[in-house]
């Protein structure tokens, strides 16, 4: 029952709001913060009073639904899940206050929309039937076309459409996977299901259908993770997207692609991903050297932010594909701290752009003269990107190279370079911003005081999963172990 | 009583239907095009009619019934389009009519 | 009987051909009647005297009538006939022509090739066609009724003019 | 006692904590008393922490603060390792860098950014402890790249200034290939032996594979070229000293650059079982060694003299290490941080006052103007160039010559190069001091402060005094140093020395006097300058290898960037959605809004559907 309320929060929340426009903005703005407050309150008091020890599902919420075809409402709550309902919460408040003083037009329907993503979002990350997954994947991506459409910067149709249709068409791939899957079970055990747990006791092994499935699968959430080559809806749409959109689409929705792959596409064709591994370990590395790349040779701030996002979803890909518990937690690691750190760095874009009206970095420079305390944040989230350790993402890097070594050396080593292409784009972006001369024309104020609560909140956090990452470490262990419980069991 | 091969009669009813499509597709007023469309349902009723007497059914005439129905109900929604289109180009000129244009 | 059949159908076919190929709207209209009402005969023949009798009353004469209508209140003079000349090039008709000859002949070819039977005399008498109506195809006549109101409603809609409309809007 | 270890780390790190947070709150007083006191502190619970060793040696002794990460058997903690090579290094690290500290609080005086400043000091001050005093490779990673990352900002302090900015970059970047091949290095080392724990890796490294034993040493090699600027990750150094010149002396010269002699001589056990690399150490030591003293006798900035000479100094150490000398290594690393802080500092007070005028050639007689500078530099250099039996210098760069023939790994063309680059050693460092000191006077202002006098004053003596811990067996064998560090790092084994000690020490003794002696001819007779051509500008300029990078790495990384810049593979996605344009032109110009062309396409639709049933 739990488990329904962190969905429909959102989902009533939304509805809330939108209708709270009536009394006026203000109110708008404080019905979608209470609603992103209690949705985190309640995932981490399920955290807090949950007895920890070895079982893997701590909460299951099961009603038919459609019972005709099997289709059921079944929520289910690991470990793994929960930290990813945690980060949902984290950055559902931090899009919120992002927008409070940037959203001035259509209020009660961006938060609407904003609310509506989350609630999506949360409903993929607690879904354990397939047909329910599907829902909240479309509930996921259509208000965020719509946040990208309306809210956006100056191309914003162009780069809403081609996020609707990189994504819509990756939502097809998953559809077909699905229904081929549900009716080749259907056809061989005849046992008609969505059920997430009933298909998983069904393995179509090598079944020669299976393959394209597990393709169906892969694509599916390769788009939305994004992996090279198929990433390229990603810097537009982080471009063009308000500061919220650009928060969530880093934050949270780039990490369903990745909780879809550890979720369905690995357990449920451990065989087939195991003999496709070689395929996504190098478009893996592929994804980081470029993105590392392409991000250094950015002028727009926000792209360049976002193909930062590419290279570390290479990291994402590359533990995934590694098959083992270490690299799997390196990668929740890598959820969590990416979706803080690249948050708080989109966040921080918003802001200076909305001091210097420009998010041109070759018509900045010298700001740490004006803005010495937006500088020093800056600082750490850069460095947050670049993986310095103590901060979070260098511990899930560091597993998830670790990992990826124990099996497979070479595409380590090579992955590994891009600890030095991620800092060359950095440092590029710290020095045109923030060092040289200060540039003329440029009248910047520092942060106010929410902004830097925001920001300060996001940096504890950081801290927090780069000097401490046990409690995270510990409460994804059970769910991860039990995703990588194939056939042959994972490596440990 | 003589009686007429069913071919026959599904011959004249091929050739009035051919007719009247020719008739559709070569004329550009939009009347002419209606007459056709008559000409065409009613050749429609001639093979009914033919192929109910062929096998001695009475089905044939109440499809040709419907097809009256229909034809009644095509004109007076047909002419009635005519007139305003006509109030609205000032011409009968079927081609005049292309906004909805891909 | 036979003869009659014949005969019908040539005159219907003539009269066809002539309301195709006229200029003048009116004169389309009367060949069409003329028309309907051969193929009023043929239905005779083929033994439907009920049907026939329709086809002279709704088609020869109500619908007909309503074209009529139309044709007046669109008010078209001497003008329309050579406009309608203007537009009777034959490049625009050979194309439908071919066309057209070609489903002809596909169409007798099939009908030529299909075992062959002959066509009774009597089917029918108009009780039977009633029964039949009422009994086995109640649920077409509740259709088609809904479609003669659809139908009227429609024609009422269309044929009243707007009065916030200007002419030449555009359709 | 020793449970306030974790204090050493945390003092400076609560410094740079408060200076960054509510520092901007405070007056620039108690900023300068927080970054000064912080250190100072730190250095204090060193001093307790040796002489509680001093009382009672522990042998090693092991704090943990909490688990940093459990995932199977990789279990790094935070947790801290003191054993004696620790205790060295955090005394040099602390002291060093509280005097460092106090010298800074006249240093920057006037800068308008002095909380940053010191902020950033105590953060690398709390790194380098964190290496220093590590009990895990992620740990001493962490330190690792802290120390870099401080590194990069103290360099580029003065950020208005592109110049400093590139500088700085390009010391973060350089650096940072050499740490991901010791990051590869630990991945592979744990791959191969299941711990990240440093005295079980060494427990353990006898068990290695030579493969493996070999990848993992030149991995780590790797890590400690980048950081310690040795060939051919060297370029860097030059550059950083656009920062202020505390830094150069404290990351630069005295701490962060001989963390890769720290790191080679914590991880021995793992570069014994690895012979090749150990000869890879020594050449790359003596090659950087003769090329960076080249270098520094064509520099006319003073501060690259330094640079140089750093580079080349821990060059030397390298070849010790490279002959499995630890110990000289070691001893080396802290007399130079002695000497060199000193030399750093003096030339600081000299450009200071000379109103930030850097150019040795524009130098000249301030002798009279500054004689306190100029007895403490002249100390320094006189170490540096080893003059015999009274410097430090001496002492420890005579161990390594010594050690380098005799050791067994030792050979003579080692020694030779050692010896020639000691003789060019005393020819530069005197080339500065007859440069910068004698000869014509320029105008300067005289300083006089007591954060200045009391640095210089203690950096001197320890310049003189320090090596007197380590005396060859010649002269009496007093050896306290090498008895200490005994338990973790082994003496090399070595041939007998006798009478050949004696030829040596002699050798190394004629080296510096000879040195002197043509600095005396060449610069304070006659004030020679190099020309600014031929191979004088070749060696001025690092051999070229800045040009060399460009072409080779940066230009085409460039190149690369600004090809890709608008990511090739959307080429792809914009060619199909052209395609499907096209096709949509085509199907919507069927579309042309015809009835009777609607109709007539319906007609051939029906003439083929019943063409089909024609030819069945």
């Amino acid at each position: 029952m739990i488990l329904l309320a962190l969905i429909l929060i959102p989902l009533l929340g939304g509805l809330l709001a939108w209708w709270a426009e009536r009394f006026g903005t203000r109110a708008t703005r404080w019905v979608a913060l209470v609603a992103t407050v209690l949705q985190l309150g309640v995932a981490a008091g399920i955290w807090a009073v949950h007895p920890g020890g070895g079982q893997t599902w701590w909460l299951d919420y099961a009603r038919p639904w459609i019972p005709q075809f099997g289709i059921g409402l079944h929520l289910a709550l690991d470990g793994f899940s929960l930290l990813l309902v945690l980060l949902t919460g984290v950055i559902g408040v931090l899009s919120v206050a992002a927008s409070w003083e940037g959203i001035t037009v259509k209020v009660g329907f961006f938060h609407f929309n904003l609310l509506w993503t989350l609630a999506g979002i949360t409903g993929i990350f607690l879904s354990f039937d397939l047909f329910l997954f599907y829902v909240c994947w479309e509930v996921m991506l259509v208000p965020l076309y719509f946040l990208i459409d309306v809210w956006g910067h100056e191309e914003r149709h162009f780069a809403a459409k081609k996020f609707f249709i990189f994504t819509q068409t990756a939502g097809l791939f998953l559809l077909l996977g699905m229904l081929g899957l549900v009716l080749t079970v259907a056809a061989r055990f005849h046992v008609l299901t969505f059920d997430y747990f009933t298909l998983m006791q069904h393995p179509l092994g090598l079944y020669p259908l299976a393959r394209w499935l597990m393709l169906g699968f892969f694509l599916a959430f390769a788009v939305k993770l994004p992996a090279v080559p198929l990433h390229t809806w990603l810097p537009d749409a982080h471009t063009q997207a308000p500061v919220a959109g650009s928060v969530d689409l880093a934050g949270l929705v780039l990490k369903v692609g990745a909780y879809g792959l550890m979720r369905l596409t690995l357990p449920l064709f451990p065989e087939i991903s195991r003999a496709f591994a070689p395929i996504a370990l190098t478009l893996a590395v592929l994804g980081i050297l470029y993105g590392a790349v392409l991000a250094f040779a950015q002028t727009d701030l926000k792209r360049l932010v976002a193909y930062t996002s590419i290279s570390h979803m290479g990291f994402v890909l590359l533990g995934i594909f590694s098959f083992n518990t270490m690299a799997w937690l390196g990668v929740t690691i890598i959820l969590l701290a990416h979706g803080l750190s690249t948050g708080a760095l989109f966040i921080f874009v918003g802001i200076l752009n909305d001091r210097v009206k420009t998010r041109d970095i070759t018509r900045m420079g010298g700001l740490w003269a004006r803005a010495p305390i937006l500088g020093g944040l800056t600082l750490f989230f850069a460095l947050a990107a670049l993986g310095l350790p103590g901060l979070g993402t260098f511990v899930g890097e560091l597993l998830v190279l670790q990992g990826t070594f124990l099996v497979q050396p070479l595409f380590a080593v090579l992955a590994s370079l891009g600890f030095i292409l991620s800092s060359i784009y950095a440092l590029w972006m710290l020095q045109r911003v923030f060092f040289g001369p200060p540039a003329p024309h440029v009248e910047a104020r520092d942060v106010k005081p929410h902004e830097t609560a925001m920001l300060a909140a996001a940096i504890a956090l950081t801290l927090w999963l780069g000097l401490y990452p046990q409690p995270m470490l510990d409460t994804a262990r059970a769910g991860v172990a039990q995703m990588l419980s194939t056939p042959e069991g994972g490596t440990p | 009583m003589a009686t007429v091969p069913v071919a026959h009669g599904l011959l004249l009813a091929g050739v009035l239907f051919a007719l009247g499509l020719v008739a559709l597709l070569g004329r550009r007023n939009v009347i002419f095009m209606l007459l056709a469309v008559e000409i065409m349902l009613n050749a429609a009723g001639v093979a009914f009619i033919a192929a109910g007497a062929r096998w001695g059914r009475v089905d044939g005439q109440v499809m040709f019934l419907f097809i009256l129905t229909m034809a009644a109900a095509e004109v007076s929604v047909g002419l009635a389009l005519v007139l305003q289109f006509y109030n609205r180009t000032r011409t009968l000129d079927v081609d005049a009519a292309t906004s909805m244009k891909g | 009987m036979n003869i009659i059949f014949y005969l019908a159908a040539a005159v219907a076919i003539v009269a066809t051909l002539l309301v195709v190929t006229r200029l003048n709207a009116v004169h389309a209209l009367l060949y069409l009647i003329v028309s309907l009402l051969a193929v009023a005969v043929v239905f005779y023949t083929l033994g439907a005297p009920f049907v026939a009798a329709l086809e002279v009353i709704i088609y020869a004469g109500a619908i007909m009538v309503l074209f009529v209508f139309v044709i007046m209140m669109l008010n078209l003079g001497p003008q329309a006939t050579e406009t309608e000349r203007g537009w009777a090039e034959p490049e625009l008709w050979f194309g439908p022509a071919l066309l057209c000859g070609v489903l002809l002949g596909e169409v007798i070819y099939l009908i030529l090739r299909m075992p062959t039977g002959t066509t009774l005399a009597r089917v029918g008498t108009p009780e039977q066609v009633g029964v039949a109506l009422y009994g086995p195809y109640l649920l077409g006549v509740e259709l088609a009724s809904l479609l003669l109101l659809a139908g009227l409603v429609g024609a009422y809609h269309l044929g009243r003019r707007a009065p916030h409309e200007e002419p030449g809007g555009g359709v | 006692m020793f449970s306030l270890l974790w204090l050493a780390p945390t003092l400076p790190l609560a410094g740079f904590l408060i200076l960054a947070t509510v520092g901007a709150r405070l007056p620039r007083r108690v900023n300068t008393a927080l970054g000064v006191g912080s250190v100072g502190l730190a250095a204090l619970v060193s001093l307790l922490l040796a002489a509680a060793w001093a009382a009672a040696p522990p042998g090693a002794y092991t704090q943990t603060l909490w688990t940093w990460l459990h995932v199977g058997t990789f279990a790094p903690g935070i947790t801290f390792y003191l054993d004696p090579l620790a205790l060295v290094m955090l005394l040099v690290v602390t002291g060093v860098g509280f005097l460092i500290h106090v010298y800074a609080a006249w240093y920057m005086q006037d800068d308008p950014s002095i909380r940053r400043f010191f902020a950033y000091m105590n953060l690398f001050v709390a790194m380098m402890v964190v290496l220093v005093l590590a009990d895990n490779l992620p740990l001493l990673y962490l330190g690792w790249e802290g120390v870099g990352l401080c590194s990069y900002l103290l360099i580029g302090f003065w950020y208005r200034e592109p110049g400093n900015v590139k500088a700085a970059m390009k010391a973060f970047l350089i650096t940072r290939i050499g740490d991901t091949a010791l990051i590869i290095g630990l991945f592979l080392l744990f791959a191969q032996l299941g711990t990240v724990q440093i005295q079980a890796l060494l427990a353990a490294a006898p068990g290695l594979t030579p493969a493996a034993a070999t990848w993992a040493a030149a991995l780590l090699l790797g890590g400690a070229v980048g950081k310690s600027a040795q060939l051919p990750l060297q370029t860097w150094l030059p550059d950083a000293m656009a920062g202020p010149t505390p830094v150069s002396a404290l990351i630069h010269a005295a701490t962060m650059v001989t963390a890769g002699v720290y790191l080679i001589a914590r991880m021995h056990g793992i570069f014994t079982q690895a012979p090749g690399v150990m000869t890879a150490v020594a050449v790359i030591g003596a090659v950087t060694m003769l090329m960076a003293a080249c270098s520094a006798l064509a520099q006319r900035d003073l501060k690259r003299v330094l640079a140089y000479s750093t580079m080349s100094q821990v060059g030397m150490m390298f070849m010790a290490l490279g002959v499995g000398a630890w110990t000289a290594a070691i001893f080396h690393f802290m007399t130079h941080a002695f000497f060199k802080a000193l030399l750093f500092l003096g030339a600081g007070v000299v450009i200071h006052a000379l109103g930030g005028e850097q150019d040795v050639t524009k130098m000249g007689g301030l002798r009279k103007t500054l004689p306190g500078v100029y007895w403490a530099l002249l100390i320094g250099a006189l170490s540096l160039a080893g003059f015999p039996f009274v410097t430090a210098g001496f002492y420890s760069k005579d161990a390594i010559l010594y050690l380098s023939w005799t050791a067994a790994r030792g050979a003579p063309w080692l020694w030779a190069l050692g010896w020639f680059t000691a003789f060019l050693t005393a020819v530069y460092a005197f080339r500065m001091i007859f440069l910068v000191f004698h000869g014509p006077a320029v105008q300067a202002h005289p300083v006089r402060d007591a954060r200045v006098s009391v640095p210089l004053g203690i950096l001197a003596v320890l310049s003189v005094i320090g090596g007197f811990v380590l005396l060859p067996r010649v002269l009496g064998g007093f050896a306290p140093f090498a008895a200490f560090l005994r338990p973790v790092l082994p003496e090399p084994p070595q041939r007998d020395g006798g009478i050949f000690e004696v030829v040596l020490l002699a050798a190394s003794a004629v080296a510096s006097l000879g040195g002197i002696g043509v600095a005396y001819l060449l610069f304070a007779r006659r004030r020679t300058t190099s020309p600014d051509a031929g191979l004088a500008r070749f060696w001025r300029q690092g051999w070229g290898f800045d040009a060399l990078y460009d072409r080779l790495v940066v230009h085409p990384y460039l190149w690369l960037a600004q090809e890709c810049r608008h990511d090739v593979v959307d080429a792809f996605y914009h060619g199909l959605a052209d395609v499907c344009l096209m096709l949509n032109g085509w199907l919507s110009a069927l579309q042309n809004g015809r009835v009777r062309w609607y109709a007539g396409a319906l007609v051939a639709g029906a003439v083929l559907l019943l063409a089909l049933l024609v030819w069945r």
